[in-house]
């Protein structure tokens, strides 16, 4: 039902073997579902990726439309970091995830934070994006110009969207327990 | 003129030695030439500050782009004197929290609040900023009256304009000095408060009584002067 | 003395580098480190090269929102800038990993608070193309319907707000003016002027009123007169001319690069528009053109956002004629409500609603990104589902979020007044920036 | 003598009372609670660290001066205006003529020499 146009999979694995030339061990797996096609890398092959799809001349993936980061807490690679890439031209979009170890539990220091090299001087879209994936995962970019909080407050300690962070908030007050607001009634 | 708590209490004791009559001489006449003084001259100042608020331009999120539908001409605003939205603190007397105040945003609008000049009030537009609203989360303030006095909540999300020019009604009688009654004063159901139940743990009916007598005992200490009208407002809601 | 040889004198002592002849990041450099190696001098700085940083803060009444932009003048003239974000944050992917799939839909319409109907699209779209539910084609045309009324109303709100900006206060009554009908109709086909919640999982979630098409039409004929009215006013002004004229100019190239899409992209020549290109719902039936700049400064940006709000008016006209009868939501029953008056008599549909209504339907495990084309860019939504009834990651690409990296670019060099021009031009909303 | 001037001193005296009332009511009346937040520097609801106060670039001055020489012939304008009406001479109103040419002079000078656009 998805129309929007993707590299089909055998489309897939020919990208995959080009990356794999260049760099050996990048790419380690690749799956299209829903019509769209995901290239499943290791974070230290992140760059060749992203710069062999934008360099090759019959590629042309020359626009990020989006970096975004996401927790899959119970699975052990734990982060992920998803490059959406879009060929304008064929207007076809793949989708580059890398997957990231926390290394927090496995070598149990907790601020050890998981790392990967910035992208910022091959797609300078990406500045923004990368600072918010920090603030809320904790993923450190390595050679990012300026590697700040975005959202939360400069001293905001903890980040708030993993999966393991509290949603926060207060209890609701309802009749039965608003005897423990001090002064309610006042 | 915000009173404080104590020259209210002393307030209320001379109000009482005076209906009972064993208030006479100095402090007699120094009593009425106060009262004479402060209720009319106080009386012309609200007037004049309660239809011509000076709200200051403050939107935050959703609600201030209904705020600005306010003072657009279908929706106008300046039939109640509210028309001037200044930009700055020093010139605004009404602050409209239009929208969710976030932690990083709590302490710049506490800033700003200070820095209005006296007397100046605070009307939390929308669920968000009276109560945070559907975003019980880490990153949003409870109810802006979390860290800062609020006088008017105004529910919705966003509030339709006509609630907020019912609030902003709402709020030039509390400045008129004719406060709107909450419903437990208008129905006179003082006293019905769940803590009064429980207060023993199970629900006692003598915990209801005592409640109830404090109330009757704080109202007779009011004597009824001190601006919260014993009959029903004389504009039953309709105003 | 000639006056040439007077001109080129003064322009020595300014320092200043012509902006539109060079290429925009240049005169950054020299200009800082020109401040730089003068500071080692000492205090000793004549007024005119006297640098100043301010913040233009949280609470600005231009910033469009509590955006906060920390400025670094040098007189009249901004040589660094640097916007700082967060101030309204809300937290909203985080809430939205806690809600199931439907409760989802309030959270996600109300990050760029302009354009809801635009993410309840992106939101419902990606979730019915990863449990392959097909919408009924009136479906399809309602949503573009009311995506298009958004569309100019955003369009409306930015008009009047950036016209404000630039000193024409006419304009924020006249657009208000429109807004409001156009919200009347939202009231009439949804019941809340905004935030209105119209689309569901599987179609829309009620008919639109019988009266409603008479209305819509009406709007249509009166719309292009009011486009006419407003181009009347400003389209000549010479103040207007003057303030957004050769203003704020970035390359295309530069625009790509820092993934700028939407009016300012196409301001700048570069036809990407996501309904023509990749087209989605039933933007394939519509003949519609799009609106493509040349220069790429403040008064293309203006024109651009212009003309689309007669093209969207023509695409509305066009989903009214061609509004196809039957089912307005698809009647899976796994994700879609049974109509109420089956509950009566059928038990599967009592058992379907129960379900849906306490738990919600399950979405199986995975992970998707859909993007639409929303008045300010590419806005898309990436959705991870593990199997639960609640999505295990939502994550909005804000077009606005995106723009704002241009923004340095365009107001670099030149004066305060123009980093306001840019800024209203860009059109940013800041509950789509912090989320 | 003290006649025909008592127009204006009555209406000096009124300008004075009406607008000290104005600016000292406020001050009587208003409440005052200062709080140490409200007498620091607004700056968009952060606190400001400007120390030292921001000096002015030439450009604003030039126009200052600009517009005070040019506002002040306008004031003068004005009783040869009367003086022109009451004695209906045509030598007056050359000398006017004369007077605003001379100006007009100055005018185009300032112009062409760019001190009136922006830098």
């Amino acid at each position: 039902m998805g129309n929007q146009l993707m590299p089909d999979a055998p489309g897939l694995e020919l990208i995959a073997q080009g990356i794999e030339e260049g760099r050996e061990g990048t790419v380690i797996e690749t799956s299209v579902e829903h019509g769209k096609a995901t290239l499943i890398v290791r974070p230290d092959g992140v760059l060749h990726t992203l710069s062999w799809l934008r360099d090759t001349p019959d590629q042309g993936y020359r626009f990020l439309s989006s970096l975004h980061a996401a927790d899959y807490l119970p699975a052990t690679p734990r982060f992920a970091v998803h490059y959406e890439l879009l060929c304008r031209e064929r207007v076809e979009r793949i989708n580059v995830k890398a997957l990231l170890e926390d290394p927090a539990d496995t070598n149990g220091d907790a601020e050890k934070l998981p790392e990967l090299g910035s992208c910022v001087d091959l797609f300078p879209t990406a500045e923004f994006q990368e600072r918010e994936a920090y603030d809320f995962f904790g993923i450190v970019f390595r050679g990012h110009p300026d590697l700040r909080r975005i959202a939360m407050p400069e001293d905001y300690v903890g980040w708030p969207q993993r999966r393991d962070f509290p949603i926060g908030g207060e209890p609701v007050l309802y009749t039965h327990n608003e005897i423990e607001a001090p002064r309610w009634f006042e | 003129m915000e009173v404080e708590r104590e020259t209210l209490r002393g307030r209320q004791l001379r109000a009482r030695d005076l209906l009972r009559g064993d208030l006479e001489g100095k402090d007699l006449e120094e009593y009425v030439e106060e009262r004479l003084l402060t209720t009319t001259l106080e009386k012309a100042l609200n007037w004049g500050r309660a239809n011509a608020v000076f709200p200051m331009t403050f939107g935050l999120a959703c609600c201030a782009i209904e705020q600005i539908s306010l003072v657009t001409s279908r929706y106008d605003i300046a039939r109640f004197g509210a028309e001037a939205f200044r930009a700055t603190p020093r010139q605004a007397d009404l602050l409209i929290l239009s929208g969710r105040v976030s932690i990083k945003m709590a302490p710049v609008v506490r800033r700003v609040y200070d820095q209005m000049l006296e007397p100046k009030w605070v009307m939390a537009m929308g669920a968000c900023s009276s109560s945070g609203g559907m975003f019980a989360n880490y990153a949003v303030v409870q109810g802006a009256d979390k860290f800062m006095p609020v006088d008017i909540h105004v529910p919705g999300c966003p509030p339709r304009p006509e609630a907020v020019l019912h609030g902003f009604n709402k709020l030039q009688r509390l400045v008129r000095g004719k406060p709107d009654l909450g419903w437990r004063q208008r129905y006179n159901a003082i006293g019905t408060e769940e803590w009064a139940r429980f207060e023993s743990g199970e629900p006692t009916t003598e915990a209801i009584d005592r409640a109830a007598q404090a109330v009757r005992e704080q109202r007779d200490m009011r004597g009824g002067s001190a601006g919260v009208a014993e009959e029903p407002p004389d504009s039953w809601g309709t105003s | 003395m000639s006056d040439e040889l007077l001109r080129d004198e003064a322009d020595v002592t300014e320092r200043g580098v012509d902006r539109n002849t060079e290429d925009p990041s240049a005169p950054l450099m020299d200009a800082t480190a020109e401040i730089a190696e003068r500071e080692l001098e000492g205090p000793g700085l004549e007024p005119e090269q006297e640098v100043l940083t301010i913040n233009m803060g949280p609470h600005h009444p231009a910033t469009h929102g509590v955006l906060r932009l920390i400025v670094t003048l040098q007189g009249e003239r901004v040589i660094e800038l640097k916007p700082v974000m967060g101030y309204l944050h809300t937290g909203i992917e985080k809430s939205c990993e806690d809600k199931s799939y439907w409760k989802v839909i309030p959270f996600v319409e109300r990050m760029d608070y302009l354009s809801y109907y635009f993410q309840m699209e992106a939101f419902c779209g990606c979730i019915e193309r990863m449990v392959e539910l097909e919408i009924p084609p009136r479906a399809k045309y309602l949503r573009v319907l009311h995506m298009e009324l958004d569309r100019i109303m955003s369009h409306l709100v930015w008009l009047g707000t950036t016209a404000l900006d630039i000193g024409a206060i006419s304009m924020l009554w006249y657009c208000f003016r429109e807004r409001d009908t156009i919200l009347d109709l939202f009231e009439m086909s949804s019941g809340q002027r905004m935030h209105t919640r119209y689309f569901q999982v599987g179609g829309v979630f009620e008919d639109i009123p019988a009266g409603f098409e008479k209305k819509v039409r009406a709007f249509c004929a009166l719309m292009p007169t009011r486009i006419d009215q407003y181009e009347a006013l400003l389209d000549r002004n010479e103040i207007f001319l003057q303030r957004t004229r050769e203003v704020g100019i970035v390359s295309r190239e530069r625009l790509l690069e820092l993934g700028v899409t939407g009016p300012l992209l196409r301001a700048a020549g570069e036809p990407w528009d996501l309904r023509k290109v990749d087209p989605y719902l039933a933007y394939g039936d519509f003949d519609f053109k799009i609106p493509v700049g040349t220069v790429g400064d403040g008064y293309d940006r203006y024109r651009v956002r212009l003309q689309e709000m007669r093209e969207s008016v023509r695409i509305i006209e066009q989903a009214l004629d061609g509004l196809p009868e039957g089912p307005w939501i698809s009647d899976d029953r796994k994700f879609v409500l049974p109509p109420r008056e089956e509950l009566a008599t059928s038990m599967e549909a009592l058992i379907h609603h129960f379900k849906l209504v306490t738990e919600g339907f399950r979405v199986p495990p995975g992970e998707l990104y859909y993007s639409i084309e929303s008045p300010r860019g590419e806005l898309g939504c990436f959705v991870v589902a593990d199997g639960s009834s609640k999505p295990a990651r939502v994550h909005f690409r804000d077009p606005s979020f995106v723009n704002l990296q241009s923004l340095r670019d365009m107001s670099v060099g030149g004066l305060i007044a123009d980093l306001i021009q840019n800024l209203g031009m860009l059109d940013p909303i800041i509950g789509g920036v912090d989320r | 003598m003290l006649q025909s001037y008592l127009p204006v001193l009555v209406f000096a005296g009124l300008g004075i009372i009406v607008g000290g009332a104005f600016a000292l009511l406020n001050g009587v009346i208003g409440t005052r609670r200062p709080n140490p937040i409200k007498t620091q520097a607004y700056e968009c609801g952060l606190p400001s660290h400007i120390t030292r106060t921001f000096r002015f670039g030439v450009s604003f001055y030039m126009i200052a001066m600009l517009f005070i020489l040019f506002d002040i012939e306008v004031v003068f304008l004005y009783p040869v205006g009367v003086l022109v009406h009451a004695t209906k001479s045509v030598f007056v109103l050359v000398e006017i003529l004369v007077f605003v040419a001379l100006l007009l002079v100055a005018l185009v000078f300032v112009w062409r020499r760019g001190a009136l656009d922006w830098k």
